[in-house]
C-alpha cells in the first residue's frame, strides 16, 4: 500500500485508506473482464480486504463498503448478470455500517455481539472453501496430469457367458403361477394326471420315433410293479384319447400294436 | 537433451495411456522437440523398453501401426474373469414354458399358448431347445400336426434328477369333478 | 500355488488391462481360485509391484476403489501432447461449489449459497454430476426437503485419493477471541 500513487483519503489502522483502487482506471471492457472473474460478493469482498493486507478481523467495515459499493455500481452500469447477489451483499453492508454508527446504548450485557462478527464469520468459512477450492485444484487430476493405463488384452476373447442357471424351484414356482392363472381362468383346463403319467406318454412316444411298432407287453416291465403297470396303462389310454398313437390288435387276445397315429390311415379304424 | 532414463519414462508412459498404437515417428513427433532427442534415440529407447518388459505380465509389441503394450498372451485366459459377467436370468415366460412342458409333457406349442394365455415366442422354445433341455418327440394327429416337445436326459441331469418322478409333485386341481369337465372339453377339441 | 513371478505378472497385466481401479479383494476374487494365493499373498504381490514401477514412467497408485496403473504426475504437461483436446478447465464457481460438497457434505444447494454468497447455476451442479463427482444422498428435514448432496468415490480417484482426509485442512483457523479486540480498533477508527 506504501507505494500507492492515489491519495490517500484516510488511514485505516495506520495505513493509507485510497479512494479507488488503481486498478479501476482501466478500460470499460477489460473491467468489465475483471468483474467477471470475481465467482461472487464474497470473492469481491475479500478481494477487497486482502488487497489491503487487512486481517480479516480488522474490516474496516466503512471503507469496505464504499468501495464495495463502487464495485457494485459499475457492475450495474455495465449490466453484469450477477449483480442481484452483489446488491444483497451491498445491503448487508450497509446495515452493518449503520449498526456501527449507532451510539451504543449503556448496558450492563457486555455480551452484545459486535455486528461486524456474522460478516466475518461468513468471510472466514468463505475462505476456508477458497482453500479448499485451491486444494483440490492441485490434486493431480486423471485426464490433465495423469492418464491410466490403456493396455490391450485379448481377455475378453475368452469371456463366456455361462447360461442362465435354473433351479428346481424356479420351475416348480413358474408351474404354480401357471396353474394359478389357469384356476383364475375358470373355462381353461389342465388335465390331471401324475407327472408319471406324463413322463411315460413322452417316454412311449420316443420310442415310437425309433421303429413303427410297439408291442402293448413292451410297456408293461415287471420290475415296475403294479404302480409301473396302472402309469402305462395310464399313458396308453391318455395318449390314444389325445389322438397321439393308436392301438390294433391282429385277432383277439393276440398282442396288441401301438403306433403312432396317423391322418389318412391305411389301417381300419379302430 | 533429454537423457536415456527421461526419454524412456516418456515414451513408457505415452505407450501406457494411449489407445491406440503409437509409431517411433508418432511418439517422437507428438512428445519430443528435436533438441529433447532423435529419432534414432527414440527407436533405441523403444528397443529397450521391449527388454525391460520382456519377462513381465505386460509386452511391448510392435504391431503394423506401431508400438503398443499388451497383456501376455498366456495370461489371456485367466484374465477374462475380470470381465465375467453374471449369468443373465430367463423370463418368467420361459420359466413357464419350460415348467408345462415339464409337468405337461408331450405337449404342443398352441396347448402351452391355451394355458399361458399368451402365445409363446419362437425365441423361447429356440433357447429351451439350444439348451438341449427340450426336443420335439413326434407331432400330434390333429389339424396342423403340431409338434410334441418333451424334456430330455440332459434336462434331467441339468436338474440333477434320475426321472421325472423324482420333481415334486404340484397338482393344485382338488375337485375330481373337474376332470369330467376337462374330459368334455378335450372331446370337443377331438371333435374340431 | 501359484509361484511369486506368476502371481505377480498375472496382477500386473490385469491392473494394466482393467479400465477401472481393482482392490486387493477384487483381484483376488476374479483372477484367483483360494488354492492360487491367499489375499496377503495378493496384497504382497501388490506392494512389490508398486516397488518394482517406483522409478517409471507408469506408478501403481492406490486410490479410493482400488490399485490402478497411471502415468506420473510429472509427465503430464508433456503428455498432453498426446490428445488433441485440452484438459477442461474448471470455473472458480465450479471450484468452489465443489470444495463446499467435499469438505461440508452433506450439504444443500441452498447451504453452498449460503456461503458463495451467490446463487448456484444448475449447469455447475450438473456438471458435477455429469463428472461422477457427487451425487444426492438423501434430503434434508426441514421445509422444502432439499436434497443433500456428498461426493463419491469417483471423485477421489480422479483426484488421485484415497479418502478425504487425504485433503489438506481448512479449519485451522486463528483464535476466535480476537474479533472482540478488534471490534474496539474499529470503534475508536470511527471516532476518528
Amino acid at each position: 500500500m506504501a507505494e500507492q500513487k492515489s491519495l490517500a483519503l484516510g488511514f485505516v489502522r495506520g495505513e493509507p485508506v485510497v479512494e479507488k483502487p488503481e486498478d479501476l482506471y482501466i478500460p470499460p471492457d477489460a473491467l468489465e473482464v475483471i468483474l467477471e472473474t470475481f465467482s461472487g460478493p464474497m470473492d469481491l469482498l475479500l478481494y477487497l480486504i486482502r488487497r489491503q493486507k487487512l486481517e480479516m478481523v480488522d474490516i474496516p467495515v466503512l471503507t469496505i463498503t464504499r468501495q464495495y459499493v463502487e464495485y457494485v455500481d459499475m457492475m450495474k452500469e455495465l449490466k453484469l448478470e450477477l449483480a442481484a447477489d452483489y446488491l444483497v451483499m451491498a445491503a448487508m453492508l450497509a446495515e452493518i455500517k449503520s449498526r456501527l454508527l449507532l451510539p451504543k446504548p449503556p448496558q450492563e450485557d457486555d455480551e452484545e455481539e459486535d455486528p461486524r462478527a456474522e460478516l466475518v464469520r461468513r468471510l472466514q468459512e468463505y475462505e476456508a472453501i477458497r482453500h479448499g477450492a485451491e486444494y483440490i485444484e492441485q490434486q493431480p487430476q486423471v485426464g490433465r496430469d495423469t492418464w491410466l493405463s490403456e493396455v490391450a488384452t485379448d481377455a475378453r476373447d475368452y469371456v463366456t457367458i455361462p447360461p442362465p442357471a435354473v433351479t428346481l424351484e424356479d420351475l416348480t414356482l413358474a408351474f404354480s403361477r401357471v396353474l394359478k392363472n389357469v384356476e383364475l381362468q375358470a373355462h381353461h383346463q389342465i388335465k390331471r394326471e401324475q407327472l408319471s403319467t406324463r413322463a411315460r406318454m413322452s417316454h412311449v412316444l420316443e420310442l415310437l420315433q425309433h421303429q413303427t411298432y410297439i408291442s402293448f407287453s413292451r410297456l408293461f416291465v415287471r420290475s415296475e410293479g403294479r404302480a409301473g403297470a396302472v402309469v402305462s396303462f395310464l399313458a396308453i389310454l391318455e395318449l390314444v384319447k389325445e389322438s397321439m398313437i393308436e392301438l390294433s390288435q391282429m385277432e383277439p387276445m393276440s398282442d396288441i400294436h401301438i403306433r403312432l397315429k396317423r391322418q389318412h390311415d391305411e389301417f381300419d379304424p379302430a | 537433451m533429454m537423457n536415456s532414463t527421461q526419454l524412456k519414462q516418456l515414451l513408457e508412459a505415452a505407450l501406457f495411456a494411449h489407445p491406440q498404437p503409437l509409431s517411433a515417428e508418432q511418439l517422437q513427433q507428438l512428445l519430443l522437440t528435436e533438441s529433447d532427442a532423435s529419432l534414432a534415440a527414440v527407436k533405441a529407447a523403444l528397443t529397450n523398453l521391449q527388454q525391460d518388459y520382456s519377462e513381465r505380465g505386460v509386452e511391448l509389441v510392435k504391431v503394423a501401426s506401431g508400438y503398443r503394450f499388451q497383456t501376455r498372451a498366456e495370461l489371456g485366459q485367466r484374465l477374462a474373469g475380470l470381465w465375467q459377467e453374471k449369468p443373465p436370468r430367463y423370463s418368467q415366460a420361459l420359466l413357464e414354458t419350460l415348467a408345462l412342458i415339464v409337468y405337461r409333457q408331450p405337449i404342443t406349442r398352441g396347448e402351452i399358448e391355451q394355458v399361458r394365455g399368451v402365445s409363446v415366442s419362437s425365441n423361447i422354445i429356440k433357447t429351451l431347445q439350444e439348451r438341449n433341455w427340450i426336443k420335439v418327440i413326434g407331432v400330434k394327429e390333429v389339424p396342423g400336426r403340431p409338434q410334441l416337445y418333451a424334456t430330455t436326459a440332459e434336462f434331467l441331469d441339468d436338474f440333477n434328477l434320475n426321472n421325472l418322478e423324482q420333481l415334486p409333485d404340484i397338482d393344485s386341481q382338488p375337485a375330481a369333478d373337474r376332470t369330467a369337465e376337462t374330459a368334455t372339453n378335450e372331446r370337443d377339441t377331438l371333435n374340431d
